[in-house]
């Protein structure tokens, strides 16, 4: 590895991991680099806040989402870097009008400004559009199904 | 009753609606910034949509945002809490094109309250006293000149939209006048977009006494006692407490008594707060506020009247279930919203809470979002928690509100309970004898 | 009034003590054990005295120590609490001796109430109902046979030094009660010291209803109302509630006015709790507590009225400000115990609390000496909080307990919230149906 | 890397990094440089109880006691591997009565079971022996003085 600088990226997945695995103490060693990270017990900072005892209502809740119920699923795809994101609450559509094919779809090479989806809100539809050019790996908000801000659309690799 | 209430607001008074629906048996939904995903309403609610980012015209104040968040979780009413869009008309009309229920009063109460003008005309019909002034906006200097001879210097300039201490100017003679008038109107233009300036009688050292009414849909009006909120700084209120230590049993009915009636005469519904300033035994109607306030724990504290149930049973078309008759106002109640400021310059401190722990016991009751680790993000208010003491006196409250601020423990950041205590021991205060001023002035006296 | 109360005790009520003190104006003094040096009394207290190691022996009940602290801290009063030496008569005499004021009733009052068979005498002699039995301790297997045809089985034997549930036994029939004699018998000697057993009518189905009355020196007494404490387990108290769910305001002014007479007749003053069981419209005298007790704030919600304050007024020779008849009872209120325990197993949890959020907001009260980062001591009772809320109607109150408790975070230990939760599922407890073997049976229900 | 300097720029780029993933420990080793930060948990676990407001009143408060007064003083002697401690709470008295010599004075060589010092407590005198035999380094409570169980009387070496 480069001598000088840190390896960030390698720390934060450490972190994650950390997390993730409830873990207290990872060390990773390879021939060049050993890196340790510790999270000491106890204090999660965010442990006092309530967790609702009442079971989720009607609507799927996100994966791994505590506390209130998240809208949509899979918003942990939120950080992933191919992540198009919802710029606005609403209900997201896959077609331009009911029975129409798709905007988009699974393996589609996209072109940037492309359509790929519309977000109704406030009985207006506003096309989201691709912001570069790519392929859609994967297409998260379901057709006809309510999105917050900040929501993972599609994945664009 | 409604099913599901959206929750248009954060911090503590998003927590306190949602507690109150939660008794209520009503389902919330909690609407936030990406700075509020870890708030404590938002984790208790039933259902929490993002809005936004961070600030709050892009989220709290995006009327859009909010319905389309109780449009997709199929809330069936909005309550806007205070601040934010709880006194926007616009707002009100869309919650109810969207054919739900907005939790306050119609939407033209709400505008014609929110005019300065409007406000004080509909008061004067309604038989309330304001402040002698212009009866509508200024014509020109010459009237306002005319107008400050009549009712006799000091006189205060005041912008017709203004709000928050902003667009007001003090005149002490006629040769103050003419330059105050245009600078003041410059500024109303900037401000609020509107120069529209009327003029009145400047109190000199009067106090800031407010009675809370409630109303149903069917012409049934009772009021709920005063909340004194003379203790401001910057034209924030600070403490308040009810009763005030300044009036007496029949100048309490009697206020009370006229504020019911202006409501009742005004058609209005809900929850809604009568403002006047009080010197030398006469009352001022100032202005109305058509939501909820920040400081309803005090009314609630000696009415036992929890506010908040009331304000979403109103909205939902139920009738009020007793009579003035009924209303027993009992002990005293006073409350610090503590900030999360330098208690000495007031500098806004947000950043992580590493230790939060509220006071408990009898006659202490805590109204605030934080916890142990919570980020108080620096977008936002800095009022961070409300202390409400409850005691048989003013005496027994003034003790018991001492102890409670000396078991609060906020670590992490700089909060104004410094500032809470030393209040305690400034004579004035223990006497009750301050008016809209002296927190000024005593803070001023102890930076110096 | 005291200058300075040594407070002998620990953990909430130590807590509560102090804060009555703080309000009005009196010094404290915490006394403590090794295992308390960091509790929170300790560090809220003007002056703290190490007393001992931490068996309850050798600190909490040691006599000398906790006088050998008031001596050398000139406290002119002691507060015992509940619990430890609130109930040592002799105790009150050495403080008496020491020309120090035992905050709670004459010494003889505490001797009488504290011996069963005397407690019953006193009672019978004050007019209160008592369970029909034996007019003292028995003589023989012979007596008891012959008293136990009269007044029809099922009968209960029981020591007559007992408490806290040791020493009783139920009799179903003649043919089992001359082993339950000597069993009882030999129980009572080995427990307490003192073989003497009475016999009484056993009730099957019973409520515990208790009297708060309040008594000064002059010979006023008033009542407080009841607080119904049926929901218990292993004969300790788990939720208690006022008013009644079975009373109506007649049988209540009727038992209360009773209780009242009853501690006038006996010359009684300070705070006392004349404990009933009830069944089928009938009351029963079972005791008399001569002491503050854990449930009290359930009477302070409904009547407004600080209980420790008044307490410790009456002890320091102040007369009742007000009489029967400006008692005013408000509302409803609910206390859950909260204690260190698995909510299924009721194993001790002791341990540290790595975070504490106790919930805020209207109608809510906590009492606890807990905080974040706290060590829960594996010596003493492992009650840590008593949660209290108080609203307009019972159900207002179940609601906002429900509400409450899911707001309470209490981490590193286990506790009985989830038990609480559980029980607001339960259609007995939320329809306020309920004897003293009630939740004793749930409870085996659920760890079935 | 240069042997004898420090690389700053390392340590706190994983000091940032600590923060960011609110870790509390990393070790960073790379063949030729091993570093590793710590913080130590902000949350002291006595942290949430509250402080007394008010300035300590009459008597001593004993340096570093926070929080409520403690009686005596230097009671941070009672960790001191020679100090005998006291079983009770009461006054201390130095000499058998009024005017007369103390029992011991620094630098006294005593005999295990030879009295230290009386305690009075509800009106008897209680005799404090000498655990062991030693030299007397340091007389702490004071003649006539209250003290607290466990508040170290007399340190012996």
């Amino acid at each position: 590895m480069a001598e000088e600088s840190v390896n960030r990226e390698l720390v934060r997945e450490l972190a994650t991991l950390l997390d993730e695995t409830e873990i207290h103490e990872i060390e990773y060693a390879t021939e060049a680099l050993r890196v340790r990270v510790v999270r000491h017990q106890a204090v999660q900072h965010v442990a006092a806040a309530p967790q609702p005892a009442q079971a989720p209502a009607a609507q799927p809740a996100a994966p791994e989402t505590a506390g209130a119920q998240a809208l949509g699923s899979d918003s942990d795809l939120a950080d992933h870097p191919g992540a198009v994101t919802s710029p606005m609450v609403g209900v997201a559509y896959h077609s331009p009008e009911p029975g129409a094919p798709p905007f988009v779809s699974p393996g589609d090479q996209v072109k940037e400004g492309q359509t790929l989806m519309l977000i109704e809100a406030m009985k207006t539809f506003n096309p989201i559009p691709a912001p570069r050019d790519g392929t859609v790996s994967r297409v998260v908000a379901g057709d006809s199904a309510p999105v917050e801000y900040g929501e993972p659309l599609v994945i664009l690799e | 009753m409604f099913d599901k209430v959206l929750i248009a607001n954060r911090g503590e008074v998003a927590l306190r609606i949602h507690r109150a629906c939660r008794e209520m048996g009503i389902k919330t939904v909690a609407v936030h910034s990406t700075a509020d995903s870890d708030a404590m309403h938002v984790r208790l609610a039933d259902q929490a949509v993002c809005i936004g980012p961070p600030p709050a015209r892009d989220s709290y104040l995006n009327k859009a945002a909010v319905l389309s968040a109780a449009t997709i979780t199929n809330a069936d009413a909005v309550h806007p809490g205070y601040g934010f869009l709880s006194e926007n008309a616009d707002f009100a009309d869309m919650v109810a094109e969207h054919h739900m229920t907005f939790i306050g009063p119609e939407p033209e109460h709400i505008r014609r309250m929110g005019d300065k003008i409007a406000a004080r005309e509909a008061a004067k019909e309604a038989g309330l006293p304001v402040v002698p002034g212009s009866e509508g906006a200024l014509q020109d200097e010459g009237e306002a000149l005319a107008m400050a001879d009549e009712i006799g210097y000091p006189v205060l300039l005041k912008a017709a939209s203004g709000g928050g201490g902003k667009g007001m100017k003090v005149v002490r003679g006629p040769n103050e006048l003419a330059s105050a008038y245009r600078t003041t109107r410059s500024e109303a233009e900037a401000a609020f977009g509107n120069p529209a300036l009327y003029l009145e009688k400047y109190l000199e050292a009067p106090r800031h006494i407010e009675i809370q009414v409630m109303a149903d849909n069917y012409g049934n009006v009772i009021h709920l006692g005063e909340r004194d909120c003379s203790l401001q700084r910057k034209h924030q209120k600070v403490v308040e407490e009810g009763p005030s230590p300044a009036l007496n049993a029949d100048q309490r009915a009697a206020i009370g008594d006229l504020a019911r009636e202006a409501a009742a005469s005004l058609g209005y519904s809900s929850l809604g707060t009568m403002e006047f300033l009080y010197e030398d035994g006469k009352f001022y109607f100032i202005e109305m506020n058509t939501r909820l306030q920040v400081e309803h724990p005090v009314t609630e504290m000696i009415s036992g009247v929890d506010l908040v149930r009331e304000q979403i049973r109103l909205a939902a078309g139920a009738p009020l279930e007793y009579g003035q008759e009924s209303v027993n106002l009992c002990g005293h109640a006073i409350e610090c919203r503590i900030n999360a400021e330098n208690p000495h310059t007031f500098a806004p401190s947000p950043g992580r809470v590493t230790e939060y722990h509220a006071p408990g016991g009898l006659g202490v009751r805590v109204d605030s979002a934080l916890y142990s680790g919570y980020r108080i993000p620096p977008t936002y208010d800095s009022m961070i928690a409300k202390l409400i003491v409850h005691g048989n006196g003013r005496n027994e409250c003034l003790m018991r509100l001492r102890r409670a601020l000396e078991e609060f423990v906020v670590e992490g950041v700089q909060t104004t309970i410094p500032l809470h205590m030393d209040l305690l021991t400034a004579p004035d205060f223990v006497n009750g004898v301050y008016d809209i001023h002296w927190l000024e002035k005593y803070v001023e006296a102890a930076q110096a």
